[in-house]
């Protein structure tokens, strides 16, 4: 398997890129660390005319704290979230979620930018980033704007970033205390991918014995990641008990059309989304009592 | 239209002009002559492609040479003498690193195909974990496939070098067999 | 003689090489002026061809030559297949497709050109102009009444009708207390050794050499028949098997590729490679199983057996490879499994459908016998509410039963089943296993407990029973300075006959395993032989080093006799020694003895000189070797998680060269069971398009899937050979899928289920617990 | 692959007639139609580029209209080849008028194959959905502009247009 020829640019500095991409609009594709774009070339069921490889620029690869947020370079790689000591402390879910991705060596080299931006309906990362609120920015040649993770997605492998943009960073705002967050994912046991993945990220209030506000990202179940409102919605407010964790759950694919394919079909897909939401909130309301349950 | 690269493989600096989209893969085989790495599912799926990219383990199926460029690799036939696992594994010349060394005396092999690329996995997971148990090993070697062995083997392989590791005490390779202990 | 190597744990002789990345496998050789070649597939299962057009290919860059199955027609002969059943209708599979495709992935055009990447490039500037057929996938409707047959010629889909009947059925279903019958599928696999194939050819128009490297596991058939299918002299031909990347069945063939590379090469008068990408490798290289079994068994209430009959479908796929129609009949042999049985018929109906060709993929035959016997004992005892261990030893044949002969017509040689059996019982502590059991019932869990009790037929041979030959060459040479050559028919790609045969040399000439060099693949350095297969390579080829290495060493007592003055009975091969029983003194060493042999001076009268034998071992029968395997999975109530907890296997393949090696063999081939119980599964949809086309959706067991994997051994001897070896290669796949099926039945009877087929993926077994929820007993 | 599906367009069955059944319009409606040229009555040669994303192909075929009954309902046959694989579909489609407009029903069924359907698989269902939303949304757009504009049914739109 041989990609089809292109033509290959290497920009030295975001800005370069920047130009680059605007350039060349839709007829470019950005390459990170190549874990999602290469394989679609060589298949060549992708065979952009330009490559844009963005992997040598300086400075886009971070974990750290600004202004009361965390920020990530959009190409930090999954390994160096999954064994950030800063990721740990102030924002586990990341962690947790980037541990399983796929194996070692895709995770020492796939970027949560370029993971995030190619929106495969099985990728890990975008339920985690819907439960944390987290924030994606985007520059292009003008400068940079906000894009609120819940708008991010917009369907199967199609987000907000124009052509031309680039995504550079991701903001979390730490996780206070009383929350806790958990990944539950059924993997498909060829490729990895999510048939479902659910991040749960809860908040407790009045004495730990009740959920103040609950965020449900699921991934893998329809065409794009989404928040499951009906399940927070379920949640929030209410004093914690296996049924009310339950009954929530059972609106994890409320509205949802579900993919089917192969692996899953669209009823089986439903009712894991279901399970692996009770387990997700189950695993986070214990991470917020502080009951651990083995590490990251 | 050829794009320059330089790479340091297996402590040599190499330097060239290469087609954007040449595989890093085929780069080491086909370019450098270095055929141990393997080409096995081309899907980043099997693992037998996996080399050491600035010390960590990458699928080099999925990898162009342009994107590796600037950077040290470390293949199979480096191993043994890489400057990375040396006083971490590795041995002077001539010997075998200890993860090899556990592959011939666990019977961690059968056809050998993917053992380059499992051998490399093994050397990532024990830079990071230096006494992993089974559990991690196996996990660890999830991005690797292997139709011979079970993989039980392998995972006695790993624990064997772990042990010899943590013992740093290399040893002389002989070219005939021998009994294990 | 004495073992003391034979028998002992010694590491791998291949292992240094292969550890550090300097051995060499077909992709890694490179010759001077090497061109590519890449290969045009059918993305229809059944389409005409209406026409092929490489005038754009042949245009660019890179591109030497551009060909099409009308450019080649009468050039090349088609694939051949050397199984025959009588009245089986022909199925050829051309090397190029010239008239009609008949599966996804036939090659339709070759294109050479000077780099691997302007070959692929040139592919996408083929256009091919196809007139689409209704395919046909599915083997019961292909058929079924009105199904257009797939080749010309032909008035049904219908391959072939074999039958086999032994013993009195009518009697037997006659008395029968209980008739229990079910429908088993054994789905098709894709065998997926790491190692693609791949093919180097290079033609010497000079010496009118060709010499072709190919990832094989027969060399010496492959160039009997490259010669063949492009009339070129075999003398001229050497087929070098370098390193093999596994084969499991997929390489014991002859494929298109194979001879039109050696064309290619001879047309260029250039070296061709080619190397089949994991896509070509899933469309286009054999595939394995698929049947679909319809049993029926007559039971006696106490649980004895006292006939069987099954109907087979076997999906052969669109044509036929080198053993294709063979295949289902080794399951209708081995149908009765190690039980005494004393009525069987077996009816098989072999099918073409617009599909890749099954062919043997390891165990070949013999994992579907196993699952439809074990399932077969597993549903009796549910019938009868009887534990399956007790039913499955009621029906033991006893050790003094030995050689026994099944209604099929097979010789069982030698073995004591209930050895295997309650050694594995106490491995796994079976009652305790049963208490836990009905615990975590109780609290809603839902454990699985399968016991697989099998025998299979290996050793392949002898040649009355075999396609193309069941014996095995083996050439040893003392080299002048005392190292030892030994040139084996057998093809090993992993099985690590490289040290076995060196420990056997070892201890037959009494010097170290160091001095032997065991030379394989390369049909201009070994003599004919047939190859690596049907677990034959230590029971036939080893057998056939055997008895060289016995023709050397009486050579070699010969003249060190000679040499000290002794009878040549009384010499003794020891630590590098030739020496006489009666005294130490009178005694010579190893390399004294073999230097006369050459030097000539002093040899016995009327000897020749030299120090080689050749043998040619013709096995009087198969080998079975036999065991209990026994597995515990848990199922997750919620997803219909199929996790292994324990599994335990207990295997006898005789005696044992090395057990390191042994216990390799069993492991792989448990884990390959493991890969077709749980997770594979070569999926077609109903255009014939094979949707598990990549490694992507195509699971193959992790070492994260897998559980701790104990095994033991009890060691009965074959009489069949002096070794009393048996072959190990394929019993672990072949005893394992049982007790992996058995053990899901097991967990899932709360819900009522006695049996499922086959791979039980999550979303199968949580359907058939959400169905039968309301009946949990 | 199945599809199907009801969707309500804002004009009279008449009116979605003329769009579905007018070739120049109805390649305005396809997803990555790129050309749509007359090859014998109710029959056209296509060209068409359709991808989510990265992925993407180019597609040359025909497309057929079969069991015209206007303005009620009618066939819609597809077929094209590329370099990822080839697609096979056919379609039925039915109006029935609801006061001022159509409700759309229609059930199709593809065949899809070469690389697409063997890699492209858990991606092709939700692919052919969208591609179907798209065509719809496109049609409700138009019948949209041309009310609004008071309609200029004859205006020479071109067949041939760049993909999207």
């Amino acid at each position: 398997m041989i990609p089809a020829s292109f033509e290959y640019h290497a920009p030295k500095t975001l800005d370069e890129a920047l130009r680059l991409v605007e350039r060349h609009g839709d007829e470019a594709k950005l390459l990170a660390g190549g874990h999602s774009l290469l394989p679609l070339m060589k298949l060549r069921l992708a065979a952009p005319r330009y490559v844009i490889d963005i992997g040598h620029l300086r400075g886009m690869s971070y974990i750290r704290e600004e202004n009361g947020q965390i920020a990530i370079g959009a190409l930090t790689t999954h390994s160096e979230i999954e064994h950030s000591e800063l990721l740990a402390a102030k924002c586990p879910l990341l962690p947790q979620t980037a541990a399983q991705i796929g194996d070692v060596q895709v995770r020492n080299r796939g970027t949560i930018g370029g993971s995030l931006a190619h929106a495969d309906p099985g990728g890990d990362y975008p339920a985690a980033i819907l439960a944390l609120d987290a924030e994606i920015i985007a520059a292009n040649t003008s400068g940079t704007r906000t894009i609120p993770a819940r708008d991010f997605f917009v369907d199967m492998l199609t987000t907000q970033l124009h052509p031309g943009e680039i995504l550079t960073q991701i903001r979390i705002a730490p996780r206070p205390p009383q929350s806790g967050t958990a990944y539950e994912k059924l993997h498909q046991p060829a490729s990895g991918f999510a048939i479902v993945g659910v991040a749960a990220n809860v908040l407790l209030g009045n004495g730990r014995k009740a959920i103040e506000r609950a965020a449900i990202g699921i991934t893998g179940l329809a065409a794009k990641a989404f928040r499951a409102e009906a399940v927070e919605r379920a949640l929030n407010g209410k004093t914690i008990s296996d049924k009310v964790i339950e009954d929530a759950s059972r609106n994890a694919a409320q509205g949802v059309e579900p993919l089917s394919d192969l692996h899953a079909s669209g009823e089986y897909r439903r009712e894991m989304a279901r399970v692996f939401t009770r387990r997700a909130i189950a695993r986070a309301i214990e991470a917020a009592r502080g009951v651990s349950r083995g590490g990251v | 239209m050829g794009v320059e690269i330089q790479l340091h493989v297996n402590g040599k600096q190499h330097h060239g002009t290469v087609e954007p989209r040449l595989l890093l893969v085929h780069y080491l085989r086909d370019v450098l002559g270095l055929t141990g790495t393997h080409i096995g599912c081309e899907t980043s799926i099997c693992g037998a492609c996996t080399v050491l990219l600035d010390g960590k383990a990458v699928k080099s199926c999925t990898l162009l040479a342009v994107q590796a460029s600037g950077s040290e690799i470390t293949t199979i036939e480096g191993l043994a003498s890489s400057q990375k696992g040396a006083g971490n594994g590795a041995a002077a010349n001539g010997a075998l690193h200890a993860v090899q060394e556990g592959f011939w005396e666990k019977h961690g092999l059968q056809c050998g195909y993917c053992t380059p690329g499992m051998i490399l996995a093994a050397v990532d997971l024990l830079q990071r974990n230096k006494n992993p148990n089974e559990g991690q090993i196996r996990s660890a070697l999830s991005g690797n496939l292997c139709r011979c062995t079970g993989y039980q083997h392998i995972i006695e392989a790993v624990q064997y070098a772990a042990k010899k590791m943590s013992a740093r005490k290399p040893l002389k390779m002989s070219a005939s067999a021998g009994r294990t202990p | 003689m004495t073992t003391r190597y034979i028998g002992k744990p010694l590491k791998r002789k291949e292992d240094p090489r292969l550890i550090q990345g300097i051995s060499h496998y077909v992709d890694d050789l490179n010759l001077a002026g090497m061109h590519y070649a890449a290969f045009l597939r059918s993305p229809h299962a059944h389409a005409n061809i209406r026409s092929v057009d490489l005038s754009k290919a042949r245009h660019a860059s890179g591109v030497v030559l551009a060909l099409s199955g009308a450019d080649i027609d009468g050039a090349i002969q088609p694939v051949p297949c050397a199984a025959q059943i009588p009245d089986m209708k022909s199925a050829a599979r051309p090397v190029l497709a010239r008239d009609r495709v008949r599966f996804v992935g036939e090659a339709v055009a070759v294109v050479v050109a000077s780099d691997r990447y302007a070959a692929r490039d040139a592919l996408d500037l083929i256009e091919v102009d196809y007139e689409p057929l209704t395919p046909i996938v599915n083997p019961e409707k292909a058929i079924a009444k009105g199904a257009t047959p797939l080749h010309a010629g032909h008035k049904d889909n219908v391959a072939f009708k074999w039958e086999l009947e032994g013993g009195d059925l009518k009697a037997a279903f006659k008395s029968a207390d209980k008739v229990i019958r079910q429908r088993l599928v054994n789905q098709r696999l894709i065998p997926v050794p790491i190692e693609t194939r791949g093919v180097i050819a290079d033609y010497q128009p000079g010496e009118g050499q060709l010499t072709v490297w190919s990832a094989t596991q027969i060399p010496h058939l492959l160039r009997t028949q490259i010669a063949s299918m492009l009339n070129f002299p075999e003398t001229l031909v050497r087929v070098v098997a370098p390193e093999v990347g596994g084969g499991f069945g997929s390489k014991l063939n002859v494929y298109p590729e194979e001879a039109l590379v050696a064309y290619l090469a001879i047309q260029l008068g250039k070296p061709v490679k080619w190397s089949e990408s994991r896509r070509e490798n899933f469309q286009a290289t054999i595939h394995g199983r698929d049947q679909i079994d319809d049993v029926e068994v007559a039971v006696k209430r106490d649980g004895s057996i006292l006939g069987l009959r099954c109907h087979v479908i076997a999906d052969l796929g669109a044509y036929y490879q080198l053993l294709t129609p063979l295949i289902p009949t080794l399951t209708g042999l081995m149908m009765t499994g190690c039980y005494k049985i004393p009525a069987a018929r077996m009816e098989i109906t072999g099918v073409f459908t617009n599909k890749m060709a099954t062919d043997a993929y390891r165990g070949a035959g013999r994992p579907e016998a196993t699952y439809l016997i074990e399932r077969v004992m597993d549903l009796v005892a549910a019938e009868l509410k009887k534990d399956p261990v007790e039913v499955r030893r009621k029906n033991f044949p006893q050790p003094n039963d030995f050689p026994y002969a099944t209604p099929t017509g097979l010789i069982y040689d030698s073995g004591d089943y209930e050895k295997a059996l309650d050694m594995a019982l106490k491995v796994a502590d079976y009652k305790k296993l049963r208490q836990e059991q009905a615990k975590l019932r109780k609290e809603g869990r839902y454990m699985g407990i399968g016991v697989s009790t099998y025998v299979e037929i290996c050793g392949m041979g002898p040649s009355s029973a075999m396609p193309a030959g069941g014996w095995e060459s083996a050439t040893v040479r003392v080299e002048p300075t005392g190292r030892v050559s030994v040139m084996t028919g057998s093809s090993p790609h992993g099985q690590g006959q490289e040290t076995t045969f060196a420990q056997m040399g070892a201890d037959v000439l009494g010097i170290d395993p160091s001095q032997f060099q065991v030379v394989h693949g390369d049909t201009s350095i070994v003599p004919y032989g047939i190859g690596t297969f049907g677990s034959r390579a230590t029971a036939v080829g080893g057998t056939a080093v055997y008895k060289s290495l016995l023709k050397v060493k009486e050579k070699l007592a010969h003249i060190a006799a000679h040499l000290v003055g002794s009878d040549p009975e009384r010499m003794v091969f020891a630590d590098g020694k030739i020496s006489a029983k009666e005294s130490p003194k009178k005694s010579v060493a190893f390399g004294q003895a073999v230097s006369a042999a050459y030097v000539a001076k002093t040899l016995p009268a009327d000897m020749e000189p030299g120090l080689e034998a050749t043998t040619f071992f013709e096995p009087s029968n198969f080998t079975y070797p036999f065991g209990t395997h026994i597995c515990v999975v848990e199922i997750d109530r919620e997803i219909g998680d199929v996790k292994l907890v324990r599994y335990v296997a207990v295997d006898d393949c005789g005696n044992v060269l090395n057990p390191l090696l042994v216990e390799g063999q069993v492991q792989g081939g448990i884990v390959q069971s493991v890969g077709q119980a749980l997770f594979e599964e070569a999926v077609y949809d109903e255009q014939g398009q094979l949707i598990t086309g990549e490694l992507m959706d195509y699971a193959l067991p992790h070492a994260s899937d897998l559980c701790w994997i104990e095994t033991a051994r009890t060691v009965t001897p074959t009489p069949v050979n002096p070794l009393g070896v048996k072959g190990v290669g394929e019993a672990g796949t072949i005893g394992a899928t049982p007790a992996l099926a058995g053990a899901v039945a097991d967990a899932l009877a709360p819900f009522g289920v006695h049996h499922v087929d086959m791979p039980f993926k999550r979303e199968k077994i949580w359907q058939l617990m959400r169905k039968s929820a309301g009946r949990v007993q | 692959m199945k599809l199907a599906g009801t969707v309500t367009l804002p004009a009279p069955p008449s009116e979605v007639w003329s769009l579905l059944t007018d070739a120049p319009r109805l390649s305005r409606l396809l997803p990555g139609c790129e050309q749509l040229e007359p090859d014998g009555p109710d029959r056209y040669k296509a060209a068409v580029k359709f991808g989510i994303a990265a992925i993407s192909g180019k597609y040359a075929g025909t497309l057929e209209f079969a069991e015209k009954k206007p303005p009620h309902s009618l066939i819609l046959k597809l077929d094209g080849k590329g370099l990822p694989g080839f697609v096979k579909g056919e379609g039925r489609i039915e109006l029935t008028p609801k006061g001022d407009t159509t409700e759309i029903a229609y059930t199709g069924e593809a065949h899809v194959g070469g690389l697409i359907a063997s890699v492209g698989q858990r991606m092709l269902d939700a692919a052919a959905r969208k591609i179907v939303q798209q065509f719809f949304d496109s049609a409700k757009a138009e019948l949209e502009s041309t009310k609004g504009a008071a309609a200029e049914p004859n205006s020479p739109v071109k067949a041939h247009r760049k993909g999207n």
